[in-house]
């Protein structure tokens, strides 16, 4: 069971958060521009990376914040945890 | 007519048979404190106005420091970066609402009387530390969770809020009214 | 030499000095007409089909650790072809159909056990959905059908149909034909079978790069060298995008670990498999006597091969709700697979925009059961350079169409 | 009863005060309090306590902890049996009853030990060459081989024991309370750390319990007893006993399974350390010569702990037979115990003689450059054959001599226990010194010490431990000193002999059976078939061999087998490697692994505030989510369908209560609401004037509906949303997610009010009616109040949101009230309706309600692969905005003909009610496979209307109103059904307009 260090909350166990996939995955600011093949990209592709993966997570037991973490998807080290842009920043 | 005054919590079936004192184990006793007012206060904390409307409308600070509480005339929870829980059990708890959702219109802020939603357990003894960690991942060591401290967390299979009070002595356990009656039966359980 | 009981009594009488190796181990050739990258159950079946239907017979199957030491040896190796839309269900009923003489076909006893599967209901939606697929599988030629709570406790006793249970089980579907196989076994079975067809198997071989010329695929890099071939096709579970990334493509993949354990050998007290959706868990038991057992996915991406302690304590929280007699029983082991997860839970069996470089990727925690039907339909597009019918839905190109085969509500966790 | 002819006048940590009775098949025993299950059989002498998986041979106890892979027995028997209990690790209690898992007629005489006499036959592998012809007799085959396989049975009925979890945090875990786990668990305490201190056995000490070596000038067993009284005088430390560490999972978090006593049978501890020190100590590892598991065959570290504490003296007349120094030990304590030693043969042509002296000091003849090549004796060891060695492995041995003994001790080395190193991601290394694996490089906050790590002498491992616990206790920033380490007599060595595989007077394929897993009957003849077959990595062999598979793990025999392995390849065992080692360390039970999360606390069973009101009433309840909700309210005598026909009729025709609590329920507040709910919402929301009501689908970025809900206007700024019963946390996380990592610009606060508000649906004609003569505050009337609109009130005193929907098709108020004064409300409308007859109904009425009116149920009447569109609500979707879902909308396969529309059905027949799922088809009797069109998704008797009506998802459906086609009614039948538009009630909307 992983331990996680929410930005906020600190070190946390990880049945406190859940998942959310990728970082940086941004939606389009004009999807109707966008080729069927583009928009698929944007929806379901991912790059799944054996070793760093920058990855969303949710405090959704504590804090309720999104946030980041870079954690290594094969021995599951975390290098670190960071918040996203914005009014979060802080 | 059903006289609708003498109804203030609905609480009634979960108290149940065992009064609203009840002792869980030889070293837990269990209190549900249906008359605290609970406030749900969402807001951007680094707003010009916000903060000090707050102080003023509730008589002392919001806590900005993660898992803190603020004592003064109620006990104010960090819930989040932006959001916090009023627990009042001042006689006029019912006008706080108002005024603070006066006071912070125009900040912006929003705030929600969550006072029918949560039920708020009073766990006290010697034995609550070891009746918690049987379904927290929290550390309630003395070290790790200093009194007046406060964390959302799940027991058992509830998400809850956890404050532990000023005296270090007994916790505050907040759950959804949902939630309550299984939560319950998990405490009995597992005391 | 042909594995018979015969030939085992002829060689125990020479104190089992003759028996031949099952498959050889060639050094790699600079050069064949195919490649098959992974040497897992669905790769070997895939080299077995190229060779024995397709004629295609210089052809390695690269194998970067041991033959069957990924997804093949970490799962609950429940064979079943009761799934709801359509594509789905021909692609597994025709991989039910090779499972059926199999043992046969390889000479090679893969213990294909047809103990029937039972997919449990809870609420009135599961009961909808247990109608919905079984309507469809019966007219899809598959045999299914409807068992009510009252039939499922005369026909397994052990279970605990109690109304007043959290979420009592309302009834279930039942597909009798399904069932449970020796999962090491078809690894090595499908490995003996190929090579006797002349396939190279090649262990300790790790593909290290994809070479490409333009458009087209000319061969891989691996830890053994340089190896030229025209046609490649890639099938490693739980590796599919790192592959995939060597090719320059991109998949709509998650690898996630997913858990199993087995319990210490028990008399037969299980005699079918049991699965359950909404209280998630699912189990058999093996004919050494362990409970055999699978857990749920971890929610976040990992290859570590193991998975988050909750998980299990989950498991067997679900295995006793479905099963209050197994409390007292001990686990043995648990280990964990990867799975590579596709958008709608359906496999990935398709060329790709590199000529000659084919993938069948996506599986997520149901490719035991389409192991030979899996390298049937591979083999056949390999081949072909064109899917065969059955596969010709589970495309890359659905992505950008919007054309999904959505596995997930209908048809419980595909495992 | 049997007496304890094998027990020590003296000596031991029982308690001869506390006599305990126990049987053993059948047999009555005595033993002690203290005793294991396993030394209270060896002190009344038992020898045969089973028989081996595959061949059936006669098997006893040959360990004395965790490795033992014979003594495996049944325990009890009804819902309190236990199966597979390794009777070296039961404690012995009173009135305990234990058998045998195999053996039939009898353990002495088992029918099926003629498996022995074929064991060539039963070669490695041997199922997967046979048992294929004719096919059809598989079914036969294999129900024998299930009927022979297994070992315990498991209960029959459900667990009586209760188990509990327990979360703790500390900075030093130390893994094991040997000599180098108490060391660590000092150094660390002492520095102030929080220390939990974890130990398999009832006491601490490890391999000192019960010895008389000297450790700081007293004996070990007082030294013990100071370091642990004086650990437990910390507040911050815990000592735990009967608890064996089984698993070390990612970051440091380890699970802990420990037995209780009571009916709080175990407990599971999840601790999260920051720290580990690993000290288990290591497993003595047996050799592998020809009938080396014939009972009385017992490894000597066993014997030693056997003698020393428990007090049993498992043999009279012993052979000690080992490759190293510390089987010495256990020849001296044998001697000790009164046992005539025959010989102590030592494979090694030359030892210490300080050491030789020691042993032939007591009058045990010492044979260096000898091997025990056989064992005489089937039941029991009767004799041993012994020959000289010059330590070349391919050599014959003859020219042997046979001893007498009832007894044979063997020592083939040590094997450190790295389980726990390995689990945690760290690498182990073969140590070409002291030829074990050891553990190197950790991957977590660990380190291991002692003979874990590869220490032999005690010094070594008190330091050891010291050093480790200073380390940690230093890593988690405690200013540690470094206690003094204990004096201790220190001995030379003379290394160990590397050997496994004995040579016997045949080759090793023909020889008599040598074992390597003694549970599985793995021989080494076995994994040399399984080499000569190309089953040559280690994994391939041990999966081809069963050798490891065992319960035991393979703690006993693996590394032997590895090392049988290398040298049959050729190669050397680092080259070999090891397999995974995964958790659990030994087997744990499913129930503590669960703890107190089964039965009713399996799930929470959310509960509205009105819930005990409908208990009273004798509502069925269903399963939605988490919650129960009514599913009809019975009155005597009646079914689902009677019950559910009269709430129907009676809502219709009058009025109706549903409880709706369950709906998620939120609000939205902030700057820039309207600019965030114009993102997630299909239609145009900032057009709804303030006080209005709006249906909303949500639908995913993929373009399927993936919830629905009414949206009202509050405010300028302000919203209520709700959405479905199952989909409430998720919504609302994902209406938070979109707020916080795509637009963190918005300024909009959402909060769940799924638990503050409850709210109670009134439908039917005569609603209006019943709010009026509640005194409600507001007008009512059409006029002042229209459908799809909502106003604050005063109804019955109390302060509501009244909202103008309906969800039935009626005229209908639902009411939102603090859930704090839901029940009373719920009861003064039931009052104030009698005179409307009232009814309470339940999820089932609400669905044949809305699917008269067409309203659909998403998760119900949708899948996840469908639209808007194909619901028939393209009205909804904004051409002039982008909203989440827009762009996959477009994609060629949304846009193309023929995707499944919504549609109603009727039954040519007019009675038939089909079958929810029922399958779509053109015409019945099409050859498999029939071409699905598509299925019903929702299909009730509709009494209002008289006739059976049904929802479905068809092919281009909405072009084909008035056309026939055929349902699909399980086995074989088929319905004629007309395809019609999906409403059938009042399609007008007068009556919910009203």
């Amino acid at each position: 069971m992983l331990l996680i260090d929410c930005p906020w909350c600190g070190e946390r166990a990880e049945t406190e958060f859940s998942y959310g996939g990728e970082a940086g995955i941004t939606r389009p600011k004009d999807p109707a521009a966008l080729s069927d093949a583009e928009w698929a990209d944007y929806l379901f592709m991912r790059n799944n990376p054996k070793g760093a993966h920058r990855e969303l997570w949710n405090h959704s037991q504590g804090c309720r914040r999104w946030f980041g973490i870079e954690r290594d998807t094969l021995t599951y080290r975390i290098a670190g945890t960071f918040r996203l842009h914005g009014k979060d920043e802080g | 007519m059903t006289d609708l005054s003498q109804r203030r919590h609905g609480l009634e079936t979960l108290v149940g048979a065992h009064g609203d004192r009840e002792q869980l184990s030889a070293t837990v006793t269990l209190e549900i404190r249906a008359a605290v007012r609970q406030l749900n206060l969402r807001g951007d904390p680094g707003k010009a106005g916000l903060r000090t409307a707050a102080e003023e409308a509730l008589g002392q600070a919001l806590p900005v420091q993660p898992n803190a509480t603020t004592a003064g005339p109620h006990t104010i929870c960090w819930l989040g970066p932006d959001e916090w829980l009023v627990l009042s059990a001042t006689p006029d708890a019912a006008n706080v609402a108002t005024a603070l959702e006066q006071a912070l219109s125009k900040h912006g802020a929003a705030v929600n009387d969550v006072s029918g939603g949560q039920v708020l357990l009073h766990l006290a003894g010697s034995g609550v530390r070891d009746l918690l960690a049987k379904g927290c991942t929290l550390d309630f060591h003395p070290r790790a969770f200093a009194p007046g401290a406060c964390a959302q967390s799940g027991l058992a299979k509830a998400n809850v809020l956890i404050r532990l009070d000023e005296d270090g002595e007994a916790f505050d356990v907040v759950v959804r009214r949902s939630f309550a009656d299984y939560l319950l039966r998990w405490l009995r359980h597992a005391a | 030499m042909k594995y018979s009981a015969l030939s085992l009594l002829r060689n125990a009488l020479s104190h089992n000095r003759n028996w031949p190796e099952a498959w050889r181990s060639p050094k790699p050739k600079k050069k064949y007409d195919a490649l098959v990258i992974g040497g897992g159950g669905h790769g070997l079946a895939t080299a077995y089909y190229l060779a024995r239907d397709h004629g295609m017979k210089d052809v390695a199957v690269l194998e970067k650790g041991w033959i069957g030491g990924g997804n093949t040896g970490r799962n609950t190796t429940i064979v079943r072809s009761n799934y709801l839309w359509t594509e789905a269900a021909l692609l597994y009923e025709k991989s039910m159909q090779l499972w059926e003489g199999l043992s046969q076909d390889l000479n090679y006893n893969v213990m294909f056990s047809q103990r029937g599967v039972y997919n449990l209901g809870h609420t009135l939606q599961d009961m909808r959905d247990i109608e919905r697929r079984v309507s469809a599988n019966r007219l899809n030629g598959i045999d299914a059908e409807v068992v009510t709570a009252v039939q499922l406790k005369k026909n397994i006793p052990q279970l605990n149909t109690s109304p007043t249970s959290r979420y009592p089980i309302l009834g279930a579907s039942l597909q009798r034909r399904a069932g449970v196989a020796r999962h090491d076994a078809v690894a090595w079975g499908f490995a003996r079978a190929a090579d006797r067809l002349g396939v190279d198997i090649i262990q300790q071989c790790e593909v290290t790069g994809i070479r490409r010329d333009g458009d087209g695929i000319i061969g891989v890099d691996t830890t053994r060298g340089a190896i030229d071939a025209d046609r490649v096709g890639v099938v490693v579970a739980g590796h599919a995008s790192v592959l995939a990334s060597m090719a320059g493509i991109r998949l709509p993949i998650q690898s996630h670990p997913l858990q199993a354990f087995v319990s210490e050998p028990l008399k037969p007290v299980l005699d079918t498999v049991v699965m359950s959706n909404a209280v998630h868990g699912y189990i058999s038991q093996s004919d050494k006597g362990e409970l055999v057992i699978g857990a749920g996915i971890d929610a976040y991406n990992g290859y570590a091969q193991r998975g988050s302690f909750p998980t299990i304590e989950h498991a067997m929280q679900a295995i006793i709700e479905l099963f209050p007699i197994f409390s007292r029983v001990r686990m043995l082991r648990m280990w964990g697979g990867i799975v590579d997860v596709a958008p709608d839970a359906c496999p990935i069996i398709s060329k790709t925009p590199v000529n000659g470089l084919y993938f069948n990727c996506g599986w997520g925690t149901g490719g035991f059961k389409a192991t030979p039907g899996s390298g049937w339909v591979f083999a056949h597009t390999i081949a072909n350079d064109e899917p065969h019918e059955l596969n010709r839905a589970f495309d890359l190109q659905r992505f950008e169409s919007g054309a999904l085969i959505d596995e997930h509500g209908a048809a419980a966790v595909a495992h | 009863m049997a007496r304890q002819t094998n027990r020590l006048g003296s000596g031991g940590r029982i308690d001869r005060s506390r006599p305990l009775r126990f049987r053993f098949n059948g047999r009555d025993y005595g033993g002690y309090e203290g005793d294991t299950l396993a030394s209270a059989l060896l002190a009344n002498g038992v020898r045969l306590v089973n028989r081996s998986f595959k061949l059936h041979r006669p098997r006893g106890i040959i360990g004395c902890g965790a490795e033992e892979p014979n003594a495996i027995l049944q325990l009890g028997s009804g819902a309190g049996t236990l199966p597979n209990q390794r009777a070296t690790q039961v404690s012995l209690y009173d009135g305990l009853e234990a058998r045998s898992t195999r053996g039939w007629p009898s353990l002495r005489f088992d029918a099926s030990s003629v498996n022995d006499l074929f064991g060539r036959v039963f070669s490695a592998g041997f199922y997967y060459k046979t048992f294929m012809f004719p096919q059809r007799w598989w079914d036969y085959y294999e129900a024998f081989i299930r009927r022979s396989a297994g070992l315990g049975v498991a209960p029959d009925r459900p667990d009586p024991d209760r188990y509990e979890h327990r979360n703790a945090h500390c900075d030093v875990l130390v893994v094991g309370a040997g000599p180098a786990g108490l060391m660590a668990a000092l150094a660390a305490a002492r520095s102030g750390a929080r220390v939990i201190l974890a130990d398999q056995q009832r006491e601490p000490g490890g391999s000192l319990v019960g010895s008389d070596l000297p450790i700081g000038g007293r004996p070990a067993d007082e030294w013990i007893a100071a370091v642990v009284d004086e650990l437990r005088e910390f507040d911050d430390v815990r000592v735990l006993t009967h608890s064996i560490v089984f698993g070390y999972h990612d970051h440091n978090f380890v699970t802990i399974a420990q037995e209780c006593g009571g009916d709080m049978r175990e407990r599971l501890w999840r601790v999260r350390a920051r720290q580990v020190v690993l000290a288990q100590g290591a497993f003595e590892r047996p050799l592998a010569f020809c009938n080396n598991d014939r009972p009385g065959v017992m490894l000597a570290s066993a014997v030693s702990a056997y003698i020393k504490r428990y007090a049993v003296c498992p043999g009279r007349r012993a052979v000690v037979f080992t490759n190293n120094d510390s089987a010495y030990q256990c020849a001296l304590d044998l001697a000790h115990a009164g046992a005539t030693v025959g010989a102590l043969v030592d494979s090694r042509g030359s030892v210490s003689s300080e050491l030789t002296d020691r042993v032939e000091a007591v009058g045990i003849p010492v044979l260096h450059g000898h091997i025990v090549t056989d064992v005489r004796g089937r039941l029991s060891v009767g004799g041993v054959r012994v020959a000289r060695w010059n330590g070349d492995t391919d050599a014959r041995a003859d020219n042997s001599i046979d001893i007498r003994c009832d007894l044979l001790a063997v020592s083939g080395g040590w094997n450190p226990a790295v389980h726990l190193h390995s689990q945690a991601g760290g690498a182990i290394a073969w140590d070409e010194r002291r030829h074990c694996f050891v553990p190197a490089e950790s991957r977590q906050a660990n380190r291991s010490a002692g003979s874990g790590n590869g220490r032999w002498s005690l010094a070594d491992c008190l330091r050891d431990g010291r050093d480790a616990g200073v380390a940690a206790a230093r890593s988690c920033g405690f200013d540690a000193a470094e206690p003094e380490l204990p004096v201790v007599e220190e001995r030379d060595e003379t290394p160990l002999q590397p050997l496994w595989r004995v040579p016997a007077a045949r080759d090793p394929d023909s020889c008599p059976k040598q074992f390597l897993d003694f549970q599985n009957d793995t021989c080494v003849a076995d994994v040399r078939l399984a080499v000569r077959e190309g089953y040559r990595n280690v994994e391939h062999v041990k999966r081809y061999t069963a050798l490891g598979f065992g319960t035991d793990q393979g703690k006993l025999g693996n590394i032997t087998g590895m090392a049988v392995l290398a040298e049959t390849l050729g190669a050397p065992v680092a080259s070999v490697g090891t397999t995974t080692f995964r958790p659990p360390f030994t087997p744990v039970s499913f129930g503590v692994c669960a703890g107190e999360g089964v039965g009713e606390l399996y799930d929470p069973v959310r509960k509205t505030a009105i819930h005990e009101w409908h208990v009273s009433a004798g509502a069925a309840f269903e399963n939605v989510g988490q919650w129960h909700r009514p599913w009809y309210f019975p009155r005597a005598g009646e079914d689902l369908n009677s019950a559910v026909a009269r709430e129907c009729l009676a809502t219709r025709r009058s009025i109706g209560i549903l409880d709706a609590s369950t709906l998620g329920k939120i609000d939205v507040q902030g700057r820039d609401a309207v600019a965030f709910l114009e993102r997630i919402y299909p239609h145009k929301v900032g057009r709804m004037a303030v006080g209005r009501c709006a249906y909303g689908l949500m639908l995913g970025e993929d373009g399927m509906v993936m919830d629905d809900g009414v949206m009202t206007r509050l405010g300028d700024r302000r919203y209520y949303l709700t959405t479905t019963t199952g989909g409430a946390a998720r919504v609302l996380a994902w209406l938070e997610s979109w707020l916080q990592t795509e637009w963190p610009d918005l300024e909009v606060y959402l909060t769940s009010l799924t638990d503050q508000l409850s709210t109670i649906s009134v439908a039917g004609p005569n609603s209006r009616r019943l709010l009026e003569k509640l005194g409600c505050s507001i007008d009512l009337s059409r006029e002042q109040f229209p459908f799809m609109s909502m106003r604050q009130a005063d109804l019955a005193g109390l302060p509501v949101q009244l909202f103008r929907v309906s969800f039935s098709g009626e005229l209908a108020f639902e009411i939102n009230v603090d859930s704090a004064h839901a029940l009373a409300l719920w009861q003064t409308l039931m009052d104030a309706g009698r005179e409307f007859e009232i009814t309470p109904y339940g999820t089932e009425t609400m669905h044949v309600l809305r699917a008269e009116k067409g309203f659909v149920i998403v998760g119900q009447d949708t899948d996840g692969s469908v639209t808007p569109i194909d619901l028939g609500l393209e009205r909804m979707l904004a051409k002039d905005k982008d909203f989440l879902g827009k762009r996959s909308l477009a994609r060629p396969d949304c846009v193309r003909e023929g995707r499944k529309q919504l549609v109603g059905l009727l039954s040519a027949d007019g009675r038939t009610v089909l079958r929810e799922g029922a399958q779509l088809i053109e015409e019945p009797g099409a050859a498999h496979p029939v071409p699905m069109i598509g299925h019903v998704t929702s299909s009730y008797m509709s009494d209002c209307l008289g006739h059976p009506i049904a929802l479905a998802l068809v092919a281009g459906g909405r072009s084909r109103h008035g056309e026939t086609i055929h349902a699909s009614l399980g086995a074989g039948s088929i319905a004629t059904v007309t395809i019609v538009p999906p409403v059938f009630y009042d399609p007008q909307n007068e009556r919910q307009h009203d």
